[in-house]
């Protein structure tokens, strides 16, 4: 159970083009990798990853329609609503993990990174489209000895997708677990990859969320809630899920294509 | 041992536990999961004939004892509906169609759609604005509920079940059209007018201000139509409202109930809801030597 | 610093936090005891023309969020109770009466004789059986409530308060005709029907078996009626149900209530919760900006 | 909160005639002078001591109308449904220690004996109209080395009322509180027999109950619920109640002379 809590936006960081970080007091524990529900008042309510996981928690938005862009015009003192932290957040095992985060997943990738809490055990790879589209990489780096940047365009880092980067590394080096987020097209691309080189992953997957409280139905793959027994899931379960990088639902519930 | 199997209306069901309309079931995978998950028959979302988007957010507010929703009964479309039922059509318990209307001819089309697509029954949500009134419910208005019932009757040969509103004081008029029409079910209650309001944000929380109150908060306010209903009718009642364990199913039952859904304990319990009223239930039945549930149906009232 | 003052109708109060009816006010002595912990105003227990015991125990069941009472409405008659109005003359606070009757005329008859007692004003308990109809209340009759509310009206010159059921999908009705019919207020809600059952002894356990429920349970459902009736009727409202704390009777406030009362709460929380109301709403205001409560009042709407 | 239990009889005892204790498993924690809202389906819900105060509480019922002759009949394995416990009890403090019981009023007593566990720090003193109304008097003496009986008719102990013994056991004894339970009119005597020999004392009182938890009023003495404020009075409480030892209500709520 998780009720409903105003809390009053304490900072406000422009992160690149279009990508804002909110900053506000909620004393609740999290875990990294859960989300919560945030209420814009007259908008919408929207589910947003915690990207800053101590008292003074944050979440990263990225404008993308009318609540993103409601939020983003947020100002210091102004009020949302939170509800959570809701689903099940990362397991991470002992041993080496690579971080793989394309656009904003990075924003709920680096709680995990900061909670190992050793700049040795983590590697981190980002991906962006562009050079000016890259996220949080100042933060990824007090976190990490070890991370690269892949752009698609090339105007920063590597040339290419997170996901090559990720191949080569699984090649040449061991890791325990890879967890990622970002677009689902990538995350399916990224299980491929894993489980070509024989290392577990958990991804992050988004769907259309409604209630958040495992109840209304709407953010179900295969039969699964997103919403409470995800967002996060291990290979084997992603495995199993047909509607796994092919559809997802829309408001209505009607499957779309990805 | 004694058994849970229970036959609602024409429907042979291996334990009187359902899934309520709204939870985890707008698509075949979520239907087929609840029904894996122990529940005695599934109801799907009300399904209408176009698709809608439902309300912006927030849809839901989480209260101590229950939720108050409105949702704005978002679903495919009664087209889009097709390829759900026919992947669920491997669910190991029957899949009853619900369905809203804004008028008898809207309702007769769905429950022939629903009748097509292999539905165990339909489940007339009545709950829908009044078309021709002024957004008050269908479900306050007896002949209203009669039309529709009579309509749906005989559009389809599947059994009818009504769901009623306890938002009225006519609920055994409406109860009573609902079996002279011949409908072959009636299921009580959906959700109680409500809102929740935030004093920081001085607002309404919900999107659209007022919903519906469902879970234990509700619980006595259904039970306590139910057994007035069971004074009423001589058709199968099936209790809806806050049923989170085996002690809320008993006294359903015993209040006149056939049988009982389950929606918002999905929420607050988790899914293993279904297994755990089943097995407390049956436990409960040896202790006090009842066989069958339908010895147990009803007897608050001797 | 903020003020707690209001004005309800004609009635002004310390503050908006009065003792609902039935709850710890069947004696003056416990009546000034109310007062003097904090309440605005107090509301005696609904009195008839006759003495009643009320049912047999069990009378109440005790719920994790409310309660569900069926009382029988007990009271020492309208004769008996001259010496306890009498008595309660040195409350701080106005005594507001509460009168139950079955017919227009008792309602008017009563209410001269509460007038005649000191009453500061008298609220009509319009949930109690309708004489001419099959047991069904008067509160959901408009036209029985005009005639109840003009009779009241023209028998005594005290402010009249309406309270309401919510067991009716007519609420805005009868809310006009009480407006109409020129009663000064309407208080919202009485309990909610409802019923508990044991499932070992397999009975409902009040002896009247249906009963009331209040508490938190209602709130939901008193804060939507308050709501809805705002924006229907010009009279101030009253809003009743499930409150416990500061952020319940602000709720309630910005939903349109101009005050608010407290019945389950008294026993829920103590004879403490009035000041702690108080306390609490008093430091919302200065934290949020609002002088007077009447400046909080609907703001919900905007 | 305290909310409805079904329990089984697990025992029933005639203790004298009228006068039955019927025994329960109910494993809520009470203190001596706490009571149980008793319901006997299909008849009536009324209050009653917890006479013993085990995971095996009793109550000890006088037949005096329906309800309590209806619970007088039961037998073991029958079911009644209980809430509570409930009220104040009694607060004992460290010292000397008085009982003074009246009829069925020994059944909330015993337990306050039991409880202070030290039989040489409790007196007790039993009074009864007639030996055959004479209750509980084995069980006294096992929790007091000096045990004390009157009858009003001299049929055993002493003839005369337990008032009178107490009186005279205030004038040769030192003791640092009397406790009291009995017929209102026998509680009033006492306490003034205490304020003139300076000895505190708790009485507990009975009045009209029917919610139990403090909500519909019906149990109010002088504006103060008997079932949650009492039913366990000090004397500087009781001096205050107008209507203790003159009046009470009936089931209307209509004041009537004791
Ligand atoms: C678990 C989870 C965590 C997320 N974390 C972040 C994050 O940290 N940062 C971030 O910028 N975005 C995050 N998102 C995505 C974010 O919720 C959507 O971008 C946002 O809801 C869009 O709302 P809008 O009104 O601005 O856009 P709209 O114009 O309403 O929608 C744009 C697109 O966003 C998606 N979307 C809209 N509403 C929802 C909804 N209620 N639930 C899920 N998806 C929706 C749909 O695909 C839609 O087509 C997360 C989503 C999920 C499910
Ligand atoms: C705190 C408390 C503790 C009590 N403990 C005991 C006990 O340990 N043993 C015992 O034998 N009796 C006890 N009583 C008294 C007992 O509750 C009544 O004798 C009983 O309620 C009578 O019910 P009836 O239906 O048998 O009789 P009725 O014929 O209904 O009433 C007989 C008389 O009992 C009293 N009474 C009736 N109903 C109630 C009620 N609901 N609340 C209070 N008084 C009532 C009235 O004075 C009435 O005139 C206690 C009462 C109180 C208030
Ligand atoms: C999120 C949610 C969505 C619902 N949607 C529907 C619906 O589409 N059709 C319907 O008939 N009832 C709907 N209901 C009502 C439930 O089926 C049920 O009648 C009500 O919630 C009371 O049962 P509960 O307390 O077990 O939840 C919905 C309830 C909830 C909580
Ligand atoms: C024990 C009890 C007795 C009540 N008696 C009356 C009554 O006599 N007259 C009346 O108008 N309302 C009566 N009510 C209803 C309350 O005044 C109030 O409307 C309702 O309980 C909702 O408020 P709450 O949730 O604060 O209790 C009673 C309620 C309770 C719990
Ligand atoms: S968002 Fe409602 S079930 Fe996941
Ligand atoms: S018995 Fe109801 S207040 Fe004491």
């Amino acid at each position: 159970m998780s009720k409903l809590r105003i809390v009053t936006i304490t900072s406000v960081t422009k992160e690149a083009a279009g990508v804002t970080t909110l900053r506000f007091h909620d004393e609740t524990e999290a875990r990294p990798g859960q989300f919560y529900m945030i209420w814009m008042p007259n908008v919408d309510d929207i589910p947003m990853s915690i990207s800053y996981n101590t008292v003074e928690k944050g979440i990263t938005v990225k404008e993308v329609g009318d609540a993103t862009r409601a939020l983003c015009k947020l100002k210091v003192q102004d009020r949302i609503g939170v509800r959570g932290p809701f689903g099940n957040g990362f397991k991470i095992p002992k041993g080496k993990v690579l971080i793989a985060g394309g656009g904003t997943g990075m924003a709920s990738l680096l709680p995990a990174a900061e909670g190992i809490g050793d700049p040795g055990r983590v590697d981190v790879l980002i991906g962006a489209k562009t050079a000016s589209e890259l996220l949080l990489l100042e933060r990824a780096r007090r976190s990490s000895n070890e991370v690269h940047i892949s752009t698609d365009d090339g105007s920063m880092g590597k040339k290419g997708t997170v996901v090559e980067m990720v191949q080569k590394h699984l090649e040449s080096k061991r890791y325990d677990i890879v967890l990622g987020c970002g677009p689902e097209r990538m995350l399916s691309s990224l299980l491929k990859v894993c489980d070509k080189a024989s290392v577990e992953c958990q991804l992050s997957l988004e769907r259309y969320m409604k209630c958040g409280v495992g109840l209304c139905g709407s953010c179900v793959i295969d039969g699964v809630r997103v919403c409470t027994e995800g967002p996060v899931f291990s290979s084997a379960e992603l495995r199993k899920m047909k509607e796994f990088g092919s559809s997802k639902r829309d408001e209505c519930g009607c499957a779309v294509k990805l | 041992m004694s058994s849970l199997e229970v036959i609602v209306g024409s429907l042979a069901l291996r334990n009187p536990i359902m899934l309520a309309s709204g939870v985890m079931d707008e698509t075949a995978g979520s239907l087929i999961r609840v029904a894996r998950s122990g529940a005695g028959a599934v109801v799907t979302k009300s399904i209408g004939s176009e698709p809608r988007k439902g309300y912006p957010g927030p849809t839901l507010v989480e209260l101590d004892d229950g939720y108050i929703n409105a949702m704005g009964l978002p679903n495919p479309g009664i087209e889009a509906f097709a390829a759900e039922m026919h992947d669920a059509r491997s669910s190991p318990v029957p899949v009853i169609g619900s369905i809203f209307g804004s008028s008898p001819k809207e309702f007769s089309f769905l429950a022939s759609k629903m009748q097509d697509y292999g539905a165990a029954a339909v489940e007339l949500n009545l709950s829908c604005p009044h078309a021709k009134g002024y957004g008050m419910e269908i479900g306050v208005d007896p002949e209203m509920v009669s039309a529709v019932v009579k309509e749906v009757r005989s559009a389809c040969s599947l059994p009818v079940f009504a769901k009623l509103t306890p938002n009225t004081h006519r609920l055994m008029d409406v109860a009573k059209a609902v079996e002279a029409a011949g409908g072959d079910a009636v299921v009580a209650i959906n959700t109680v007018k409500a809102m929740a309001i935030s004093a920081e944000i001085r607002r309404p929380i919900l999107s659209n201000k007022g919903g519906g109150l469902s879970g234990p908060a509700i619980k006595p306010i259904g039970l306590r139509c139910v057994y007035d209903l069971h004074a009423e009718v001589n058709i199968p009642i099936i209790g809806v409202g806050g049923v989170e364990n085996w002690r809320d199913a008993v006294e359903y039952i015993m209040a006149g109930a056939s049988a009982v859904q389950v929606g918002s304990g999905v929420g607050r319990v988790g899914l293993e809801v279904f297994e755990s009223i089943c097995t407390g239930m049956r436990a409960f039945m040896e202790r006090e030597g009842f066989a069958t549930v339908s010895q147990m149906v009803g007897v608050a009232h001797e």
